[in-house]
């Protein structure tokens, strides 16, 4: 057992990915002397050698295409993308050269490597540097999309994601960097496509991701003490995404709110009640809401993201006024 | 500069009957083959769309040729040579590209996307200058696996003006991955010429020294002079001395895709290139070199049948399994996104 | 009235507006002495000339960039990126640059530029020339998108796209380009964000958009003889979405599907799925189906491809089968 | 070559007494008002990040007075200097960083983004050469509308390495755009040395060749020489005869944002640099041409009122309206997408 910050983490599931394959290698801007802008790399460098940890120039499109050109041939990359609003210069080789080309090759190209990336808002950066991008890799098919919301899940999640043999975009929140989380010693592998219920209820099910896992938390335990019991799930994979989790709740609950840090028009949270909509509807007890950002870019300004963003507050409410008029 | 290092190359390539009779065939393979491609296409049976490298044939084989077996090539949508080049045969082509069981890729490519893995075909890349970075990818693979394959990069002219070259250029040489960019110049994009929007002559040579490459030109309608070139570069790449930018002057003789009849290029200018067609040139040179007539002939003989037999195998193939439209997204061979 | 193609209705709204307004230019790949691989431009070069109908290299970040610049200095660009996959090259300036400058200079600055582009599958071009690519868009704060489906629509909306004053997406799918159509003679402007109920009737409320009216429309035409009378509404535009005109019909109707060319997760219509069950939720009286293509990359084989995407014949036994499941 | 042209050019500028105070007013704005908001960032007044220009003053300052006030900046993300070298009052950018109301873009933007529209700064850009592309839209349009305004871009020599960058030249040469790029050559990404990443030795002047462009360098801490060759290429670009590419070669004094130390640089090449810090040297030009101390003491003496005042109403203007988050998103002042 020792306490890591999520920002270890994310060098501690890699560096046990690359003591257990030689061909995991990764390759980014400032990964390697400079431990990674969030020193979510740090120590890398100097445990596996240049050779293994390679700084390149701002070229986010050769970054990414490298990473394709060497998993193709045999090697593990683990390429990072700064900040996760990078994507739309790389986005090309994401969507269309990545995920589509085990299928155009009927399988004859595989494509083992692991997109990571700096994700989300909260830090004051404004809108070219907060954006929640899960939704853009989700809505591509041939992408597997994860998002941890604790330190001991992203060890196992981003072990899990390095040994797929398929791309997986790994969404790391800058919000969540400085938490800390007793993490077990040992080797840690979670397996991709499993969401976990953080807190089990019986009046409502609250799916969440990432950093929006803790504040739904926060708001279910405000609820709790007005008498409203929420179940939450924190999704943690979006593909593959775990509705059974979610539609098991839901038959419990009767009601379904999701937690959503992008804006509002097409999340994963639109996906997650269309699913619901179809298959669930009978079970359905009253309105399903989204509780999102709002459709327009985060602003810099903290009175302005915050008022942006889902609080806890927020998600308390619209719960509450949801329930309440369902009566 | 540019001649004198082809011309030392060349004689340094030391040619044999062999490796000329390889180069004359590979070049009447992809000739042939596309020229019944295209008859097939305005027929209806090639579907969706095809870019003919006719009249560029002997970029394909002149590096072709010069490449070990498991040296890795890259190319772009105006593949089918480069494929044939590699040694993939062409029944598995034509069905691909009539979309019958039995195609190279099941299918789901087609004519933009033909790969086979297993000859080092790492695939044709349908949005420009993708592919460039990616072949620096593979070329890195191969430094640190310490296996000293090459990756040779195929792409346009019109590819020289996009993001995508100037970073894998820059990080190919930063990199020393071992990669030859070969840029074949037929002088147009779709249906513009190059000239008109690029800001210098020589669109790829003249990029060179922006990453302290060497500008390397070549006739790229002269396959022993392309092949001398490309043992030039591959060697040195091989060697570990680094990524070599070579612009192959070339024309293509038809359109830009499908159906184009290029009619937007000047007559004057189509006739000149078409005078210098790459594969009457070579028999010439075979002629001259003192290989029989016969031999010649049976070459075009067998190319002939094997087209033939190809085009007979892709009548005959039943249509696929809609049920495979499914299949090969992930690894596990499905398609599943829940769980 | 002159019977035009949809091809010719991209040209014959543009050329309205550029003979309107001198700010309006355009700038593209081969849309000048070429007319455009599509032949959309045809004419325009010879009408305005070579200022104002500019052929470009293959620069897809420098013919955004460029049209984002000019916007914002007093032109009125038309952008084209000839196939909607190479939005992948572009996606930063569309993304990043285009949707967010606006909000961030707090409206210093405005954008009132248009992009189009070849979008949608059944050409048989593959993976990488015949995705949708309207739900990148919609999902990103500050684009309009619109998605005419019919040559009289593609004039007036191509019209109001150039006039607005934001940034429009404007998807001309490439296999309505053939389809004809009468089209009245004089100015046509369309409103932006109204949706046509293209068929009215009782059973279900069928939303589709561009290549999937068609579609919708024959499906509806083979389940009336059954006795299935559907309403089926062409949404046009994605931003602004008319939500009044899909909620309208489903209190009439009770039962809501969609119809999508785009892959499976997080398309428009779970997002006008998820608006209707938080908004609706006691109008619905059975599932809430998405007809979509699947979650994979479209294939190149036409057997493969028609398989893909929705067909009329999948759209009706869809539809029928939860209509009964649903008595 | 370069030096050439820039002595030439410095000379023909012909720099008089009034022009010659302006640039180092500008200067000691930039410098000042960075200090403070960074001694307020560390404080914890000024939030989210900042990036700081702190030793390339002479490159704002250079260009920024030898500019016509309806030509257009683009900068990036270390922009604070190029928005006030044009004219942008202290007290509205401040604002901004500190996210008070009254700030430059209502807290929206925040320090990577400062933009005023009316004062010609076109925007503060934060992926790296997203701007150049754009620059050359503004250009393009200026030559389109006649109005022979100039657009000039500001970006670094990372940037240099990025895909954007080679489109945005090549297009800018094609279209003879009215567009001046100028590299800020400081040496650095964020914490990465250029050198270790770049395939040339000039990150900008080695690439200028590849646009049919002359291989332009200053000296990015002399602020004189820097206004000559601002004077050079905004002239040339004015008279229609196309864009140019500069390489200033400059170096920051402090870390690269926020609250970085900059340790990863060696302390003699630190040392070095701020010996040759641009401020002193040309306030010594200034006493060598005659220039009263007093003088330059008052302009002192106002910039620093100028900060303080600015500080004084950034402390006591109100916190904004948390409404205004979902404002201009569109033209209509709004952000609704439903009809
Ligand atoms: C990023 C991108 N932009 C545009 C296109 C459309 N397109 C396909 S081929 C082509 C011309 C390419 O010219 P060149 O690189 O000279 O290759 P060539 O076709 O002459 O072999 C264009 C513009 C594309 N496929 N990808
Ligand atoms: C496309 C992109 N990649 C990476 C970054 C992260 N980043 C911000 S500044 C910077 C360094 C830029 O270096 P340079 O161009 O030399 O400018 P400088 O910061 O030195 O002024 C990097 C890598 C970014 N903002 N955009
Ligand atoms: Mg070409
Ligand atoms: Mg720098």
């Amino acid at each position: 057992m020792a306490e890591l910050t999520y920002r270890q983490a994310v060098a501690r599931g890699i560096g046990q990915e690359m003591e257990r394959d030689p061909n995991v290698v990764m390759l980014g801007e400032d990964i390697g002397a400079a431990g990674g802008v969030f020193k979510t790399t740090e120590g890398l460098l100097e445990r596996f050698g240049p050779d293994r940890v390679r700084d390149t120039p701002i070229s986010e499109q050769a970054i990414i295409g490298a990473a394709m050109g060497a998993a193709m041939t045999g090697l593990r990359p683990v390429a990072e993308l700064m900040f996760s609003d990078f994507f739309g210069v790389a986005w090309d080789m994401v969507a269309n050269q990545i995920a589509k080309t085990r299928y155009m090759t009927d399988g004859q190209v595989s494509l083992p490597l692991v997109i990571r990336t700096a994700n989300g808002g909260g830090l004051r950066f404004g809108a070219q540097h907060s954006q929640s991008i899960e939704n853009w890799a989700m809505a591509i098919p041939g992408l597997k999309v994860v998002a941890p919301s604790t330190p001991a899940e992203m060890v196992g999640l981003m072990a899990a994601a390095i040994r797929d043999p398929d791309p997986v975009i790994v969404c790391e929140h800058k919000a969540l960097f400085a938490d800390k989380d007793d993490v077990p010693d040992g080797e840690l592998v979670e397996e991709l496509g499993r969401g976990r219920v953080r807190r089990s209820g019986s009046d409502a099910t609250v799916v969440a991701l990432a950093a929006m896992v803790p504040r739904a938390l926060a708001a279910a335990e405000a609820l709790a003490s007005e008498g409203i019991d929420l179940e939450v799930i924190d999704l943690r994979s979006l593909v593959p995404l775990d509705m059974s989790t979610v539609l098991a709740s839901i038959e419990k609950t009767a009601h379904l709110f999701t937690v959503e840090e992008n804006p509002r028009l097409c999340g994963w949270g639109a996906e997650v009640v269309s699913i619901a909509a179809e298959e669930a509807i009978y079970a359905l007890d009253g309105p399903v809401v989204r509780i999102t950002t709002p459709h327009v870019p985060l602003a810099a300004n903290p009175v302005l993201e915050d008022a942006q963003m889902p609080s806890p507050e927020r998600i308390a409410s619209t719960i509450r006024t949801t329930l309440e008029a369902s009566r | 500069m540019s001649t004198d290092t082809t011309d030392a190359a060349a004689s340094a390539a030391g040619l044999d009957r062999d490796l000329r009779l390889r180069m004359y065939r590979t070049m009447l393979e992809c000739r042939l083959f596309e020229q019944r491609t295209h008859e097939l296409f305005l027929a209806g049976l090639v579907r969706g769309t095809t870019h003919l490298g006719i009249g560029q044939e002997a970029v394909a084989a002149g590096f072709g040729t010069a490449m070990r077996a498991d040296d890795y090539t890259f190319c772009t949508y105006r593949g089918h040579n480069h494929t044939l080049a590699r040694g993939v045969s062409m029944t598995p082509i034509l069905l691909e590209l009539v979309g019958r069981q039995g195609a190279l890729m099941g299918g789901k490519g087609g004519s933009m996307h033909l790969t086979s893995v297993e000859h080092g075909a790492m695939g044709s890349y349908a949005i420009v200058g993708a592919h460039l970075p990616i072949a620096v990818g593979a070329a890195w693979s191969a430094q640190y696996r310490g296996t000293d394959q090459v990756a040779v990069c195929f792409f346009g002219d019109g590819t020289t003006n996009i993001g995508a070259f100037h970073e894998a250029l820059n990080l190919a040489v930063v990199w020393k991955a071992p990669v030859v960019f070969v840029c074949e110049n037929n002088q147009y994009m779709e249906y513009t010429p190059i000239r008109s929007v690029t800001a210098v002559e020589r669109p790829a040579a003249d990029r060179a020294a922006a990453y302290g490459l060497e500008d390397l030109v070549v006739d790229g309608n002269d396959v022993e002079a392309v092949h001398a070139m490309a043992r030039l570069t591959v060697d040195r790449a091989r060697r570990g001395d680094g990524p070599s930018l070579v612009e192959a002057v070339t024309y293509r003789h038809g359109g830009h895709s499908r159906a184009d009849p290029g009619t937007y290029r000047p007559d004057e200018e189509v006739k000149a290139w078409l005078a210098r067609d790459p594969i009457p040139a070579q028999r010439a040179v075979l002629l001259k070199a003192g290989i029989a007539e016969e031999e010649i002939a049976r070459i075009e003989a067998e190319t002939k049948a094997a087209v033939a037999e190809a085009e007979r195998a892709a009548r005959e193939a039943p249509e696929p399994d809609p049920a495979t439209a499914t299949t090969q997204v992930w690894a596990d061979g499905g398609s599943a996104w829940r769980s």
